[in-house]
């Protein structure tokens, strides 16, 4: 009996991939779709700079002359609060974003290397979140085979609960205490969100892990004779790459803004260090003064934070079949036949019946994490 | 088609209804999704009040999209229907579908146009009461009071066989069954002139497709409204219609009075699509029995509990080496489960699994591992049998390479050998799985099979996935691989047909018993009445091909 | 022993916005109301006023408690003690005067025994008459350690006050060494000389608490008042409503002159919030003072821009100091020589404009600040100029045998907006210019003092303040200085660990000194004397802005702690 | 449903204990000594091990552990010096800091974290739903678009990035706000609601965006589902489709997940107080970890914790009372 066409509701069987499966074709697949979105694109061109600033943050303040960490006690008027002479706090061709107020500290210099601050703990952090949580999630979504299993599981889960019910933000603060300063600070902020924020990834992978294990392929590959830890490898964790990475670019801001929060209570990194939050935090209380104090590394995390936003939502589409990515050609159709459509009836591009633009049902997750995620950061 | 349109075919018994005028008259239907993908090419009939229309097709022939069409449901999507569909209606002028307004549309749907959908399971709104959502629909048209649309309500739930005290239940409530009578009612509220039925029992067991289909003709009969019934399968159509089309990739390759068409097909195409209907009278090729003591497995007194549910409670059963045993069950017999549990994919809850004389629960760790390859299986669904993200040829090799011992080009030799001996080439080991068709892909997961040379492979339902034409191609090939490799199959699946066609004997499961086993031969005389009502509610194409 | 009373009252907020707090600054006499009109003592009387404090006086008001200098603010309107400051501007506002007692104290000859008699016709707020028992109990009661947290000075100079648990056990319960011979009358006798002991009994400490109303660490909330307001409602963190005490008087209080009707405070505030209205003065806020929200940099950066709210501004300093403290028990500072290139190579130009500009701080080269006036001689011993000089640095460190520069350790509390990071990267950078490489180690508030002031853990190099609990040499130098002050279990104020018996000496002999005048003399040049041997780089003074409400009159900062006395007040 | 509320509250009970655990664990290893803070500067030892002694944190960490527990369920009393003052249960102790009642303490913060989390989920919610209909009206449409874009800045946006941009925004620049300074609903609602207004704007602005998506592929969602083709084919009008039915569909989702965020909102909103000065529970717990005041900063712990499984629960609930097939 045939039920392919009728059960998938697809209008035809030439429709590519049947719903409920990602593209193969492995990453070169998704590079191209990711690419052949124009937000994609334009994501993965800021991200490329983002990092290209942190990776030569040297030489880009080498290149206007300045370190971030030089004081300029002649740019300051000392009897006006330590404020920087010249309008829009000492803008000109030696500081191209002016100086800091008390300090003279060049800002432009600052925010570069800021970059590599705010990079590299989101990034570190991201990474530390992903290992923990692809670690508890598979473990706790392959062990439910037998009774050891079944308990491993609840084990495993119950510590993702309590991780998940733990107040994160003021768990990094006393934490963020407790060690000694001593500590490299990068490297325990990093450390601290990560140990801090797994659990959401943990849920995610072991629910999506627990999908995987009933596709039929899992099954097939259990009957070669294959061991857990190679049907992890192998059979599994390719197919978490879609939800992982989607949800890595959620993370992945998030972390930022973590560490820039953090930092914005002076509980980051130390001085002389520079990092966003911090030149934040300097700037609540000058913004009075002149608000390009605030302006300048408010805008920079917020494009940051909006950059990977923006990536996370391409890889979403990317990574789902069952949204259409415009090639070219296909682009200039739609709106072809929309400027025909106009007239007559208002269409939505999609066929009665096919489910697209839904959220990916494999992981729902995904798409209500994202708003509970931000609790603690309000 | 490219022939004139007919009002009636001559050949089709004269009612008077069908004299005086058609209820709906469709002429050259074209529907195009985007892409552009042309889904429908050409469709017209007509059709009078009371009279019974089939489509027929595999996937991609257009047929859904015909269904969607009837009603203007393509409207504000992208996809674009053209050609003409005229619905007759007494006193009020001629409504094409194609060509009216949303309000007027919106009007004739309901009262003069309904539909029944193929998911019974997602056709009702979860939310809302299937009372209210029945009375809504009926208020709707005919702006009756909230009382006196509960009453119709109640009269139209009692009439399809549900009690009306039930309308304050909500659609996961009932049963498959139970919500496309649902449906059927919601339609029946408004006496619509025109209903249109998308496979209404495709997702239904065969004992309920019986009933539902009951059910349409004697409303048809009561109410004198016209019925399209669309299904992929023949004997469903064959059954109830009056007239039927057949398409093919959008086309109406043949049209004909039901009896006419299924005797005597003209065209090539329903010729195939007939032939590979697999019928309970076909003659059964001739076959040594294996010898009878020689017992590669059995199950003895096998019970598998999920929770509280008993998926399988007691189960006596022996597979004899070189056999192939049919399991035939409807959804929710047990089985899968069955299937699941012989290659110890699932743990027995007591009971054991035999084979070869030991017990399969001894098998462990690494023991299991190093043996599992002597038991092998072939799935349902091929979309989700082979992993998305590795080439074909990798799929089919990966139980070698697992099992090591084999370098790279040995691997791809064996794969692409077997890969050819299911009948595909060595270039489609270089392609992933959504590139190729449903039966290709089940091809390649025989071919998986297979590598490791496995003792006893369980398939299950390896074809009720496919198209008829495909499923009978690969019903063939299990055949001739059974032969070749020496296989012992278990082979499940819901089809009676299909079970006889490949089995040496049958077991036949109801609520995770078996309730008897049988000689193939013997399956058309059963002795348990189980199997009876099973075989009864099989539509016979060879009743409607051959009366009397 | 003494300590910074900065701490003390203005327990800052930590966390981000709080801007400036908790800077006390020392009266530079200058006296401004926000009002034109004439201010008159006699004609003061009535109004509301109102306060906006930052501090949340979470720990409310237990005298015992507290750890002001002189009586505090709000402290100070709830509580007479034997003695008080004198309530006016300039240099006489450093002069301690009598309050419940009739004079500042009669001093044995050698300044070991203190008698003081009680005014008559003294009453709490409950209308019952104040004695020289009160006055004991509440001396006694700040020894419970259920109620810690005040000045350490009466348990290191009262006879048996080291061992002393208060009046709460069950075994002695009696200080011996403070004597009641009649209701009037109340004798200290002291183990050692101490010629500051009136300053001393300014401090809350030595308030009446009458034994039938303690209710211990419940007392913080609603205290018996002696002083001219009583506590009507206190919220902790959020308000404070105070109303006249019917039973206070001029007649015996020359000090207070208890004007408004009404005080009403409100806690908690941002200080963002508090200099918005202040420089507003709308409405109610017209009669609005603050007693611990000075202007910071950036908000004195927007008002000195306008001439209307520059008039209401006013300025002073409370004599506390900022310098960097060697440990002399580690290297490299145990050479004179690393120390004295350290002392070199500073920018106080940097530091300076770190702390806000020239309006907030004041370069010093002198341990002892100059609005220490009595007590403060002019020195630089180690002549870096404006911003440092590197050079005479590296040479003095090649001296001492580190041609290629060295590395040491910076602690600071990351809590303290002044002394915290800013100052630290300032300090960092211009040790870099002659080859010192600081590394910086942050402490927490709650760790800073713990670490620092424990021997066993101090860093060797600190950035800190001293600050002082009266206006006097004695405890400007006596902590920080005195090789007995030692104290190896924490609380160690003495970074240097520096023992000189001579200087020990030198000390008692000053403490000996009871006329104020002559002992300040001697402190001054015992600072000078200690300053050549560089065991501190003293970096800084600080200044303090204030903002008052535009109805405001008779608001001067006093130079004893820096800031408005509110008991002398007027919105009339 | 019994069962399932019992279940629930034996399991939140397990994981505030281990929550209180974890917390006590972790504030033992801080750096700073809560007698040293409460001491003074220059506190002696012997005066410090008196103190110590006074707070309990001379006994071992299990002990003082055990302590808080008994303490909580059964009450307990405390010296005050001259007399013993009875704590009853649910007693948190007494802050180290100030001497007060926790309980207390955590109750007069609570409706400034009740007003904020109330408010700004309201105004959310508002804005968030309002959003993703707008655009899921017309999707792949210019306003889609537009509101995508917009509603994923605001989205992006920190939330102390925003605070500060609306202060300077409304306070600064416009002047058509004063600094925001609480005011309790009890003392003058308009002033409440005015000086919250920019708290919960900043909260709202920041948390719009996840409800906008909710909103937006919960509708197309159900527009997608086949019972709205059923609608369809049986003459439902559109408007009546999208607003009775897909909302509908949409519904359980942005509820559940708000009532979750409101749980998040209530458990203390550390930047938004911090910014603008509101004395919630968020602030109170920074100041408290910084002074290491246990007793505080576990009940603010378990407070917040407990907030967080109520609201889940309730988002149990909700999700269930509005889809019938979800049962519990």
């Amino acid at each position: 009996m045939t039920l392919t066409d009728t059960r998938t509701g697809t209008p035809a069987e030439s429709v590519a991939a049947p719903a409920g499966q990602r593209p193969a074709g492995g990453p070169a697949a998704v590079w191209a779709r990711l690419w052949a979105l124009r937000s994609g694109r334009a994501a993965l061109v800021a991200v490329g700079l983002l990092v290209l600033v942190a990776l030569t943050a040297p030489w880009l303040a080498a290149l206007e002359g300045q370190d971030p960490n030089s004081f300029h006690d002649t740019l300051l008027n000392s009897a006006s609060g330590g404020s920087p002479n010249g309008a829009f706090g000492g803008i000109g061709a030696q500081h191209w974003l002016g100086v800091e107020p008390t300090t003279g500290r060049d800002l432009f210099a600052r925010l570069v290397y800021g970059a590599r601050v705010s990079l590299g703990v989101a990034v570190g952090a991201t990474l530390g979140q992903l290992l923990l949580g692809l670690l508890v999630g598979l473990a706790a979504g392959l062990a439910n085979r037998g009774r050891g299993g079944r308990w491993a599981d609840a084990l495993l889960s119950r510590v993702t609960d309590l991780a998940l019910a733990l107040p994160t933000f003021f768990f990094s603060i006393a934490l963020l205490a407790v060690v000694p300063p001593s500590f490299p600070r990068p490297l325990l902020l990093g450390l601290i969100l990560s140990g801090l924020g797994w659990a959401p990834i943990a849920r995610i992978v072991r629910a999506e892990t627990r999908v995987l294990r009933e596709r039929e392929y899992v099954a097939a590959a259990v009957l070669t004779g294959a061991s857990t830890w190679r049907i992890a490898r192998r059979e599994i964790l390719p197919g978490l790459v879609a939800p992982v990475a989607t949800y890595t670019a959620i993370v992945l801001p998030q972390n930022m803004v973590a560490e820039a929060g953090l930092s914005f209570l002076g509980l980051g990194v130390r001085p002389p260090t520079s990092s966003w939050g911090q030149m934040l935090s300097t700037a609540t209380t000058w913004f009075q003064v002149d608000p390009t104090y605030v302006l300048v590394p408010a805008l920079t995390l917020l494009v940051c934070v909006l950059t990977f936003a923006g990536l996370g939502e391409a890889l979403r589409v990317a990574f789902d079949p069952k949204a259409p990515v415009p090639t070219r050609t296909r682009r200039i159709r739609i709106r072809r036949k929309a400027a025909k459509a106009a007239g007559a009836a208002q269409a939505p591009a999609r066929p009665v019946g096919a489910t697209t633009t839904a959220p990916e049902a494999g992981h729902p997750a995904v798409a209500t994490a994202v708003p509970s995620q931000k609790g603690e950061a309000r | 088609m490219t022939d004139p349109v007919l009002q009636v075919s001559p050949d089709l018994p004269v009612s008077p209804a069908v004299q005086v005028s058609p209820v709906l008259q469709v002429r050259d239907l074209r529907v195009v999704h985007p892409g552009p993908v042309t889904a429908l090419d050409g469709l017209s009939f007509d059709l009078a009040p009371g009279q019974v229309l089939g489509l027929v097709g595999e996937s991609g022939s257009g047929k859904s999209a015909a269904a969607l069409a009837l009603l203007g449901l393509h409207r504000r999507t992208a996809t674009t229907v053209t050609g003409e569909i005229l619905l007759h209606r007494p006193d009020r002028p001629v409504l094409d579908v194609n060509a009216a307004s949303d309000a007027e549309l919106r009007t004739a749907r309901g009262p003069e146009l309904a539909m029944v959908f193929q998911e019974p399971l997602t056709s009702l709104d979860p939310y809302r009461r299937i009372g209210t959502q029945i009375a809504t629909a009926y208020r709707l048209h005919t702006g009756a009071s909230r009382p006196e649309a509960r009453q119709r309500t109640a009269e139209v739930l009692e009439r399809v066989g549900i009690d009306p005290k039930r309308a304050r239940d909500y659609p996961h409530q009932f049963s498959g069954g139970m919500r496309q009578r649902v449906l059927i009612a919601m339609a029946l509220a408004l006496r619509p002139r025109v209903l249109v039925a998308d496979e209404p029992t495709t997702a239904l067991d065969v004992t309920v497709q019986a009933q539902i289909l009951r059910l349409l003709d004697e409303l048809r009969a009561e109410t004198g409204m016209a019925l399209v019934l669309v299904s992929h399968d023949v004997g469903v159509v064959g059954g109830l219609a009056d007239e039927v089309v057949v398409l093919r990739q959008g086309r109406p390759v043949e049209r004909g009075a039901t009896g006419r068409l299924l005797g005597a097909p003209e065209h090539p195409y329903t010729r195939q699509l007939l032939e590979a209907v697999p019928r309970l009278d076909a003659p059964l090729p001739e076959r040594k029995a294996p010898a009878a003591d020689d017992v590669l497995v059995s199950v003895e007194g096998l019970r598998v509990d999920f929770g509280s549910v008993r998926a399988l409670r007691g189960v006596d059963l022996t597979v004899r080496r070189g056999e192939t045993l049919g399991i035939v069950g409807e959804s929710g017999s047990g089985k899968s489960t069955l299937g699941r549990t012989l290659v110890r994919l699932q743990d027995p809850t007591a009971g054991a699994v035999r084979f070869e004389g030991a017990d399969l629960a001894a098998w462990r760790g690494r023991e299991l591992r190093r043996r599992r390859h002597e038991l092998q299986m072939v799935f349902q669904d091929p979309t989700s049998s082979l992993n998305p993200r590795r080439l074909i040829g990798d799929s089919v090799a990966e139980p070698l390479r697992v099992q090591g011992g084999h370098d790279e080009a040995a691997l791809r030799a064996e794969a692409v050998g077997l890969l050819e001996r299911v009948g595909l080439s060595a270039e489609h080991a270089d392609r992933y799985p959504h590139q190729l068709s449903g039966g290709q892909r089940q091809r390649a997961a025989i071919a998986r099979a297979l590598i490791l040379r496995p003792k006893l492979i369980v398939c299950d339902e390896p074809v009720s996935a496919l198209d008829v034409t495909t499923q009978a191609q690969v019903v063939a090939l299990l055949r001739e691989l059974r032969e070749e490799f020496e296989l012992t199959l278990v082979f499940i699946a819901h089809d009676l047909a299909v079970v006889r066609s490949v089995s040496d004997r049958v077991a036949v499961m109801r609520g995770g018993e078996v309730v008897e086993t049988l000689a193939a031969a013997e399956l058309t005389r059963p002795r348990h009445e189980y199997t009876r009502a099973l075989l009864d509610a099989v539509p016979r194409l060879e009743a409607v091909v051959s009366p009397g | 022993m003494l300590r910074p009373a900065r701490i003390a009252l203005f327990t800052a907020a930590s966390v981000a916005l709080t801007g400036s707090l908790a800077a006390c600054g020392a009266g530079s006499g200058s006296s401004a109301g926000g009002s034109s009109d004439a201010f008159s003592a006699a004609n003061c009387q009535g109004g509301t006023l109102r306060v906006l404090d930052s501090a949340k006086n979470s720990k409310g008001f237990d005298p015992a408690v507290l750890y002001t200098s002189g009586g505090g603010a709000i402290p100070r309107l709830l509580f007479r003690t034997l003695t008080t400051r004198q309530s006016v501007p300039g240099v006489d506002g450093t002069k301690v005067v009598p309050d419940l007692a009739t004079d500042t104290g009669k001093p044995s000859e050698n300044a070991t025994v203190w008698t003081y008699h009680l005014k008559a016709g003294l009453k709490f707020a409950d209308g019952t008459p104040i004695t020289s028992a009160d006055v004991k109990y509440g001396v006694e009661r700040s020894f419970s350690p259920q109620l810690a947290g005040g000045p350490p000075y009466l348990r290191d100079w009262l006879v048996g006050g080291a061992d002393y648990q208060g009046p709460y056990g069950s075994g002695n319960t009696d200080l011996a060494s403070i004597a009641t011979p009649d209701a009037s009358t109340i004798v200290f006798h002291l183990r050692k000389s101490e010629g500051d002991f009136p300053y001393l009994a300014a401090e809350t400490q030595f308030a009446p608490v009458p034994k039938a109303k303690d209710t211990g660490k419940e007392y913080n909330a609603d205290p018996v008042s002696s002083g001219p307001y009583t506590i009507a409602g206190f919220t902790k963190g959020r308000e404070l409503d105070l109303v006249r005490n019917p039973y206070w008087s001029r007649s015996t209080d020359q000090q207070r002159l208890a004007c408004p009707d009404r005080i009403d405070v409100s806690l908690g505030l941002s200080p963002a919030v508090i200099n918005q209205r202040l420089s507003s003065s709308v409405g109610q806020d017209a009669n609005a003072i603050t007693t611990d929200t000075s202007l910071d940099a950036p908000t004195l950066a927007r008002v000195s821009a306008d001439p209307a709210l520059k008039k209401r501004v006013v300025t002073g300093k409370f004599p506390q100091i900022y310098y960097l403290a060697f440990n002399l028990k580690k290297a490299p500072f145990d050479n004179q020589l690393v120390r004295e290139a350290l002392s070199y190579a500073v920018d106080r130009t940097a530091l300076v404009n770190a702390e806000g500009g020239t309006q907030l701080a004041v370069p010093s080269t002198t341990f002892t600040p100059e609005s220490l006036t009595a007590a403060h001689q002019d020195y630089d011993d180690f002549p870096a100029g404006a911003t440092g000089n590197p050079e005479k640095a590296k040479q003095l460190l090649a001296q001492a045998g580190h041609p290629n520069g060295i590395t040491v350790p910076l602690a600071y509390d990351t809590d303290d907006t002044s002394t915290g990071a800013p100052a630290a990267t300032a300090l960092q950078q211009a040790f870099a210019k002659a080859g010192i490489t600081l590394q910086l180690q942050p402490l927490s508030d709650a760790d800073f003092s713990g670490t620092v002031n424990t021997p066993a853990t101090q860093p060797a190099l600190t950035l800190t303040s001293w600050g002082a609990d009266w206006p006097s040499g004695g405890p400007f130098l006596t902590p920080i200085f005195d090789g007995r002050q030692i104290v190896t279990g924490g609380g160690n104020f003495n970074l240097a660990q520096y023992n000189d018996p001579a200087v020990n000496a030198q000390i008692d002999k000053i403490n000996q000194i009871t006329d104020y005048a002559a002992a300040q003399k001697q402190w001054a040049a015992l600072d000078a004397q200690l300053g050549k041997l560089a065991l501190t780089v003293p970096l800084y003074e600080e200044a303090t802005s204030v903002l008052t409400g535009s109805h405001v009159k008779n608001a001067y900062l006093d130079q004893w702690r820096g800031w408005y006395d509110i008991a002398t007040v007027s919105v009339k | 449903m019994i069962r399932f509320l019992l279940r629930r509250l034996l399991g939140a009970a397990a994981v505030l204990l281990a929550l209180a655990a974890l917390t006590y664990l972790l504030f033992y290893a801080m750096p700073g000594d809560p007698a040293q803070l409460a001491c003074g500067k220059s506190c002696t030892s012997d005066q410090l091990a008196q103190v110590r002694h006074a707070l309990g944190t001379d006994q071992p960490l299990a002990r003082q552990f055990w302590t808080f527990l008994t303490t909580l369920v059964l009450g307990h009393g405390f010296s005050t010096g001259p007399s013993t003052v009875w704590c009853s249960a649910p007693c948190l102790g007494y802050s180290y800091q100030s001497n007060e009642p926790v309980t207390q303490m955590l109750v007069e913060r609570l409706p400034v974290d009740v007003s904020l989390a109330l408010g700004s989920a309201a105004l959310w919610l508002l804005i968030g739903v309002g959003t993703g209909l707008f655009a899921a009206l017309r999707p792949g449409r210019w306003r889609d678009r537009v509101t995508n874009t917009v509603v994923l800045t605001l989205g992006s946006t920190p939330v102390f990035v925003m605070a500060l941009l609306l202060l300077m925004g409304a306070c600064v620049w416009l002047q058509v706000l004063p600094f925001p300074n609480y005011v309790p609903l009890t003392d003058d609602p308009a002033q409440w609601a005015q000086n919250l207004l920019l708290p919960w704007l900043a909260i709202a602005l920041v948390s719009a965006a996840g409800y906008t998506r909710l909103t937006r592929a919960g509708v197309l969602e159900t527009l997608n589902q086949d019972h709205i083709r059923t609608l369809r084919a049986y003459g439902y009008p559109e408007r009546r489709i999208v607003l009775r039915h897909a909302v509908r569909g949409a519904l359980p989702t942005v509820v559940t997940v708000a009532a979750m965020d409101i749980g998040m909102v209530l458990a203390g909103a550390v930047f938004t107080e911090t910014m603008f000065g509101l004395p919630g529970l968020g602030k109170l717990a920074v100041e408290s970890a910084s002074t290491v005041d246990l007793p505080v900063v576990c009940g603010i712990t378990l407070l917040a914790g407990a907030l967080i499984v109520v609201a889940n629960t309730a988002a149990d609930l909700l999700h269930a009372a509005l889809d019938p097939r979800v049962r519990i």
